[in-house]
């Protein structure tokens, strides 16, 4: 069948050179399947013309879920009729990416048998993106999927997959279960997963550290970053090893530290912990000698999101310290809390961190009834634009609303 | 656009099965549009959110949220998930006649 | 017609526990510290003594079945049928035997994938659709990302910079690859306002949705030819897309004025510095497929400089931050233009409100 | 009938050079370095060797012509008829010999001026009006500015804190005092939106501009008893009384809801950190002449915490950036609520955006 | 006269107190003049009651003029009718407030004739207040001030009275002249002090180097600041002297650069200089051993103010470096240019800065024809809003404008 | 509040002397008040002004910045002056019975 490949000479440029190669795929992925072919041409057409040949939207889905699937045809349906329809699936990927060769592979049959033989490994949400099929062969790799344990994800103004990173599993930092927490919630919001209701996406990332290894703090709207509020586990033998070998300690640990807690006297390695901005740069630095406390939960963040349509946003603070412990029921209650409110109150098309700034953090806290504290803000406000909330009247005894 | 025939109903729809041209919206329409939804016939229910939708659209030239639809029909989106196995923008707003929901993918 | 009593729904994805390779399982939660072998190979130590080896092998995201079965089988053959995929796409075996390091990257080297991509160097690029799949794109994904990675490889491998290089690209302004807080970030745009196909808009949009959909309020409704249609004032549009994610008739798409444009600076770790956005170096670079020449170019000019001129464990924002941003326009001899300059929201609060310049 | 021909018109200010003393005009542009002999006395010494002594007395501002002519006599007496004011409206005496110091210093006492305001400590707080002079006023100035003053003297004779203190206090939000960039400002604050004189509104005010005045968009045109005039949404009312500004029938001030708020960490100069605003730090304190003693208490506390806390060189702001800002509420033990945070237009850059917490 | 000043027991007790007294100045000049006798009554009664007896506005000034004049009226004039009128006249300092005891005299015996015999020394803007008088009075203190060489200084929207720093009169670090720069800049704009006709107030402030003693950056439309080019002058016996006299220079003067471009090995002192940020403090700290070097100028900036109404802005660069020498064309060219276009496009009561925000950095300096360079940035922008400004189209061999 | 009075003309004016009731204003009054700001007789000039200050305020409900004043007058910033020496706000608004401008003080 390949001799029966369409002609790319642009596309077979990306062929070359050491990295792995996306057209080698689909050429492989095409010695079986007609879908890719049609691909190849159709990319190979873009790359001449410089613009995609994809058409806007498609709503296509399986029965029972509102989200999950993106339809796309093209716009060439004659030239390319094996792409005509090339829809992709979102599926759910377990926790922290671990997978079994056997679990792969029954999804690899049951995308061969289905789709196109294409995916991203993985999309960046963090799904499994089965890439390209037609309307009617849905519903069959949903079910055949589904037999084997795997799920759709999320698309549309619903829950996204949640993600994580892969925490305790093999990192010696993570300050919970980031795993066990992403799982959790995944499972307790199936239904907001699946069935869009809300004004728009709402993303929840899992991060077991402040390195955030799940870019959590820019890409979800809520963002769980674990830390820590004891002090910094030191082992001083390992400080001294780091000396010998030739590291600069002051330079490279003290001098960079933003919390400008730590002091090296050239022997021995001191912290104030209570000045600890919880960065991680000296632990990342020390690995051997230092760790984050024992005294671990996360730091639970809100708002994160792509520019469109306020500018990009990172998450803010919302809740300072929480423990981790399932079943995460405080978490729980908040988030239903506050997508109480965003339902209610906020406009199509608008994420909670834009909501949030349209209705004054404040206010937002007060309506989801969380206390305001200083670690909440960069700093308090630089402008006197007070809405003071009460007044006096002239005849009053007691405060006056207004 | 292809042409789609139920019983004596003929419409053009594009690729997702949505109207082209909701104009020529009837109730007939509505049932041969369910046929292909998983919905196998339109109860007084069905009807209920269809008109609401259309209604809605009517009035605001948009389709309601969701979560309005569901306060004002009195449904729950679960039940609307029941009625339209395919979900009130796949399946509810085809069966009304209105456009193609877009953005919220 | 589908069954729709005994269909199988909302079981969410498997559990993890079952794919966690035995050393995995055993030591969760007790990991102690790890070191680096070499780079993409990290070593993780237990409380209990145990250790694992993690080799890490870079992903092209775009797989084919085929290739994703020849992976399981390498990962057969050393991990015992265990694998995983990191955040950003790159292939990690784990197990405990360090002799199978070198085989398995003879292996993974044979299949076409090089191993590394940890430490101070650069990993795979989180990346997006493109022309491979996406409506909206100004710019093709995959193919940037390639002509990128064989250009810069040599970090991949070696983690040779003063700090970790996170390359982001996303194909157009809604950002899927979420570039807005990457080192260097390479950004799909639009250059030219949407056209409108009124006969289409018509039945297609709702038209108070695509009105409020513009953020510089640039679409006003209009009848076009008796029918209710919108009209957009062009010198307000700054190509954002929005109105066409929610309308289909107001493609933005333009063989002519599409390209890309360049982002630095941005970091999303709290390690030393707070998260930061990523800033405008080059506003626009026209699309050059196959291999984007230019984008290429920039990207390993920025990279160079950096490398020059930062101190270890100086990411890019924190080295500019450092220098300050007329130097890094004059060291990278990029042009400072008048785009350079916010005129968005926040616009006042980029301006630079002191006298602490460098001459 | 005023003699329009003949007027002196636009001749500007005296030129300066008249005025100097002798020793100043002969070293202009020629001085190299200067010391601070005590807390209000500074010597500069000129390249030519030439040394001019400055003593520096607090002046009360809101002076009587009585007082200058006293402080005229000074001058004669000690300068050689000449003095100058500060850009704080201190008195500066300058002559060369150094044993004029103790003498007039002494006599600055025996007139009630004490002598000071160089170097780390406080220096006179820059005002404004207040109810001496203006309509718009939520709080006096001279009152509290004598209070505080009374109560910080010795950091004004003594000059013993880590850095610069500047305060300044503005009697509204028009800010006349510039209190937006000071180390603590003292803010006198309304709280009741506008009350509306519909009768004279009619006739004194434009109502297009009041409604336009309203940076919350809460005042809307109305008719009232057939007349034009306008309604304000309460709600929406953050008292910047901009539309008291240009419309004198929608007075805010208000007896029993006027009052004083305060606000930390400005500064100015460009010196280590670039200039910077204040930020809020107490909302709400109420009006309570003739002494403010919660006003002057606040004040007070907030400035030992930081000397007893901040590094030598360490402004305010500088300091609390050191140490964050939760703990300078921890410290200082004032509350932080809900209208710290900010909800104006670039709110969203002030929530905090990383983890870099203390505990 | 003295005993029957009113009963004022709550202002005596700020008689008290180490602190001079406004409250005694009053009452010094109550002896001799009927208004603020009367002052102190009101002012009594603001104090008992909490709240000002000053009316709105109240527009008088002098032939000729637009502005430079306050109207006040009391509102309790049967009570007070002294101050019934209490107008404030704006009287422009000499550049860096120096006087001649001769000179102060003469002001004082003017205002002792015409008004009320009390003052500001000074207005916060920087002009002599003469604190007080009646309408009739305005024209001929005017007059009798213009004898003594003395004019009005600004008020309404006009330009105001600059001011500056002592700048080279009294200080080592002055980087240009800014006595002279204020009173050529002064002299110049004249007309445009006294006759207002731009949208709001615009106002000049010069210091003479980055400690900004006028607080320019703070307070002015355009704040010209002196600073340096080349390196900072040295000498290396004071640095000695300053370390063998105790001084930390690691801690004092190295950790606190900005630039972080110090080095003190414990002995020399190096700075690099194409790091520094010109920002003063290793010179404050060490005033006899640095100096800022002698290629000296100002940076030029624009645009702050107090909140009302987008929030409190700072200044922000226009022009990096520039050359103070008179005529100070080239700046003062820029200021008509960029006048003009603000008369021409700004709001009523729209300030430059605000303007500049409304209308683009990036548009206003191609309409003053002023080149965009990184300098005039914190950092460049992080939304991808960008307004491209041509594009191609299908047809066209060029590119064109929309 | 005051009474002012003129010839003929008697009317209420505030502190500055500017109307308390500006309907009543017609051309006689006009006079009248220019008596108080230094301007001897009306010309034809001030007419101008003073007609272009009434008709812009009768249509936009505030009276015109004083740039577009003078450009849409056709006269000079000092050419106002030299009719009405005591400027434009103070001077010509008064003598049109305008109400007392503000804010920009
Ligand atoms: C597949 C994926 C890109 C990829 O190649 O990996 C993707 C693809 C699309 N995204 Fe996305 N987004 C994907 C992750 C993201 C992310 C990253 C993340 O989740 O960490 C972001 C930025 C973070 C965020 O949520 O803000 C992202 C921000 C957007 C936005 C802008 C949202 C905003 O609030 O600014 C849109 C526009 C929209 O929602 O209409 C969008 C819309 C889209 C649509 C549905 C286009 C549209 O307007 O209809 C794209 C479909 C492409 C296609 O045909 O396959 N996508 N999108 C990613 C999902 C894969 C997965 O499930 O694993
Ligand atoms: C495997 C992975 C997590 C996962 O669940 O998949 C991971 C794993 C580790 N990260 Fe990470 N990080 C991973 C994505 C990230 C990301 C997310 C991203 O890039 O999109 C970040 C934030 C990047 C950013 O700031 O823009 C991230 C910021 C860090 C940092 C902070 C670096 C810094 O100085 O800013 C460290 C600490 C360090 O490297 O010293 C870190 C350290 C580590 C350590 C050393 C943690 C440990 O003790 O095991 C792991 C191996 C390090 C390495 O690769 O050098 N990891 N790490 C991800 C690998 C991605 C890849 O294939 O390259
Ligand atoms: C006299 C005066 C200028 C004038 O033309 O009137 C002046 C004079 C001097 N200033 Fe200043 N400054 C004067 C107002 C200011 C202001 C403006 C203000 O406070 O409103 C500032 C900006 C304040 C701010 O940042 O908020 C100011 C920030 C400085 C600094 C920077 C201090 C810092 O560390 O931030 C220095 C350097 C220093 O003191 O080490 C300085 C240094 C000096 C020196 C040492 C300059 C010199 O070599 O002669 C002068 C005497 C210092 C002293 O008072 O300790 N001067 N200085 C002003 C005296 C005001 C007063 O009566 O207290
Ligand atoms: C007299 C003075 C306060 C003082 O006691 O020193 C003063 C007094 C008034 N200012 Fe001011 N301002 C005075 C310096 C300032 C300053 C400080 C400066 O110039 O360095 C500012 C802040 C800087 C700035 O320009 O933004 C200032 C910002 C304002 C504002 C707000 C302007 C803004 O754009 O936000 C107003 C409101 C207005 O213009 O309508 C204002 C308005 C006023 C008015 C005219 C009240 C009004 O709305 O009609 C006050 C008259 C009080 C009275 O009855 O005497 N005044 N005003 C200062 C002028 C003295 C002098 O000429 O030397
Ligand atoms: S975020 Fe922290 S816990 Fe998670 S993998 Fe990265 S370093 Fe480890
Ligand atoms: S974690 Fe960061 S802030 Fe804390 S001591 Fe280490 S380097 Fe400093
Ligand atoms: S970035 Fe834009 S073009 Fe690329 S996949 Fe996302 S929505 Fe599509
Ligand atoms: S692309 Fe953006 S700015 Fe342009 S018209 Fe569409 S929504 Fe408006
Ligand atoms: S701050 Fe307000 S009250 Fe005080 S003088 Fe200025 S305008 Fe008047
Ligand atoms: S005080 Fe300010 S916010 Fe309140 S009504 Fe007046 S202008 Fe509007
Ligand atoms: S601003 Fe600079 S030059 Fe002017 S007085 Fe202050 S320190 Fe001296
Ligand atoms: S002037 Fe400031 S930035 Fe420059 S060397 Fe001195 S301390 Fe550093």
């Amino acid at each position: 069948m390949a001799d029966d490949f369409p002609k790319t000479p642009l596309i077979d440029e990306l062929e070359k050179g050491p990295w792995p190669s996306f057209v080698t795929e689909i050429k492989m992925a095409a010695k079986d399947n007609a879908a890719p072919k049609d691909l190849l041409g159709l990319l190979e057409q873009s790359y001449d013309e410089k613009i995609c040949h994809w058409k806007h939207g498609g709503i296509v889905g399986v029965l029972g879920y509102g989200g999950g699937v993106i339809g796309r045809y093209n716009d060439l349906p004659e030239k390319y009729p094996n792409i005509s329809h090339f829809h992709t699936m979102r599926i759910n990927q377990p926790s922290g990416w671990y997978y079994s060769t056997e679990a792969l592979r029954k999804v690899c049959n049951i995308w061969e048998k289905h789709g196109s033989g294409l995916t991203n490994m993985h999309g960046s949400t963090g799904d499994i993106i089965l890439l390209g099929c037609t309307t009617d062969e849905l519903e069959p790799t949903f079910q055949d999927l589904a037999k084997e344990g795997f799920d759709i994800g999320g698309s549309g103004s619903d829950v996204r997959t949640p993600s994580c990173c892969l925490g305790k599993s093999r990192c010696e930092w993570a300050c919970y279960d980031t795993m066990a927490a992403c799982y959790d919630f995944t499972q307790e919001f199936q239904d907001e997963i699946h069935r869009p209701a809300f004004p728009y996406k709402f993303k929840f990332k899992f991060s077991g550290c402040p390195n955030d290894c799940v870019a959590s703090i820019a890409r979800s709207d809520m963002s769980i970053i674990g830390t820590w509020r004891d002090d910094i586990r030191m082992d001083k033998d390992a400080i001294t090893d780091y000396a010998s070998n030739g590291m600069d300690i002051q330079k490279d640990v003290v001098d960079l530290c933003p919390g400008k807690c730590i002091d090296w006297d050239g022997k021995e390695l001191s912290i104030d912990n209570s000045s600890c901005l919880h960065c991680m740069h000296c632990i990342n630095a020390m690995p051997k000698a230092l760790r984050p406390g024992t005294d671990t939960g996360a730091c639970i963040l809100l708002g994160s999101k792509a520019p469109i349509i306020e500018g990009a946003f990172l998450s803010s603070v919302l809740i300072p310290f929480i423990k981790m412990e399932p079943p995460y029921q405080e978490i729980k209650d908040l988030v239903e809390e506050m997508w109480d409110l965003w339902c209610e109150e906020g406009k199509n098309r608008e994420r909670i961190g834009e909501f949030i700034q349209r209705m004054g953090m404040g206010n937002f806290l007060e309506e989801i009834g969380v206390e305001p504290v200083a670690e909440m803000v960069a700093h308090p406000r630089e402008n006197p634009y007070v809405f003071y909330e009460e007044y006096y009247e002239e005849d009053d005894e007691e405060e006056d609303g207004d | 656009m292809a042409t789609f025939e139920w019983e004596d109903v003929k419409i053009e729809v594009d690729e997702d099965g949505f109207m082209e041209e909701p104009d020529v919206w009837n109730e007939k329409v509505a049932l041969a549009l369910a046929s292909t939804e998983a919905v196998d016939e339109l109860t007084e229910d069905h009807w209920k959110v269809v008109n609401y939708l259309r209604d809605y659209y009517k009035q605001f030239g948009i389709a309601p949220m969701i979560r309005k639809l569901c306060k004002q029909s009195g449904f729950t989106l679960k039940e609307i998930y029941d009625m339209f196995p395919s979900g009130p923008a796949k399946g509810a707003c085809k069966v009304a006649g209105l456009p193609k929901p877009t953005g919220c993918v | 017609m589908v069954d729709l009593k005994n269909r199988i729904t909302d079981i969410g994805p498997p559990h993890y526990e079952q794919f966690l390779p035995p050393v995995i399982k055993a030591n969760y939660g007790k990991w102690k510290y790890h070191e680096t072998l070499k780079p993409g190979v990290l070593k993780h130590v237990s409380e209990t003594g145990d250790a694992v080896i993690t080799v890490r092998a870079g992903g092209s995201r775009l797989m084919s079945i085929q290739k994703i079965r020849m992976i399981c089988d390498l990962a057969d053959k050393y991990c015992g049928g265990h694998l995983r995929f990191t955040s950003r796409h790159n292939i990690e075996f784990m197990f405990t035997e360090e002799e199978k390091i070198e085989p398995l990257i003879a292996d993974l080297k044979a299949l076409g994938h090089p191993v590394g991509g940890t430490g101070p160097g650069i990993t795979s690029i989180v990346h997006t659709q493109g022309w491979i799949h996406c409506h909206s794109a100004a710019t093709d994904a995959s193919g940037i990302v390639k002509s990128v990675m064989d250009d810069v490889i040599g970090h991949f491998e070696k983690a040779d910079l003063p700090a970790k290089c996170r390359i982001a690209l996303a194909c157009c302004l809604n950002m899927c690859g979420a570039v807005h807080c990457s080192d260097i970030a390479i950004l799909g745009v639009h250059r030219r306002p949407p056209t409108i196909n009124h006969d289409t808009l018509r039945k297609q949009c709702e038209i108070p949705n695509v009105v409020a959909s513009c953020p510089t309020a640039a679409i006003k409704p209009a009848e076009v030819d008796g029918n209710p249609s919108v009209e957009i004032d062009e010198d307000r549009c700054m190509f954002c897309a929005n109105c066409y994610t929610v309308c289909p008739s107001l493609p933005l798409n333009n063989a002519l004025n599409d390209g890309v444009s360049i982002w630095v600076g941005g970091k999303v770790s709290n390690a030393r510095h707070e998260p930061m956005f990523s800033k405008l170096a080059i506003p626009f670079i026209e699309n050059n497929p196959p291999r984007w020449p230019e984008v290429v170019g920039a990207i390993r000019n920025i990279i160079d400089v950096w490398r020059g001129d930062a101190n270890k464990y100086e990411r890019i924002g924190e080295w500019i931050e450092r220098i300050g941003w007329p130097k890094f326009f004059r060291m990278t001899g990029i042009e400072f233009e008048k785009v350079h300059i916010d005129d968005f929201k926040h616009a006042g609060l980029t301006y630079k409100r002191s006298t602490h310049l460098t001459y």
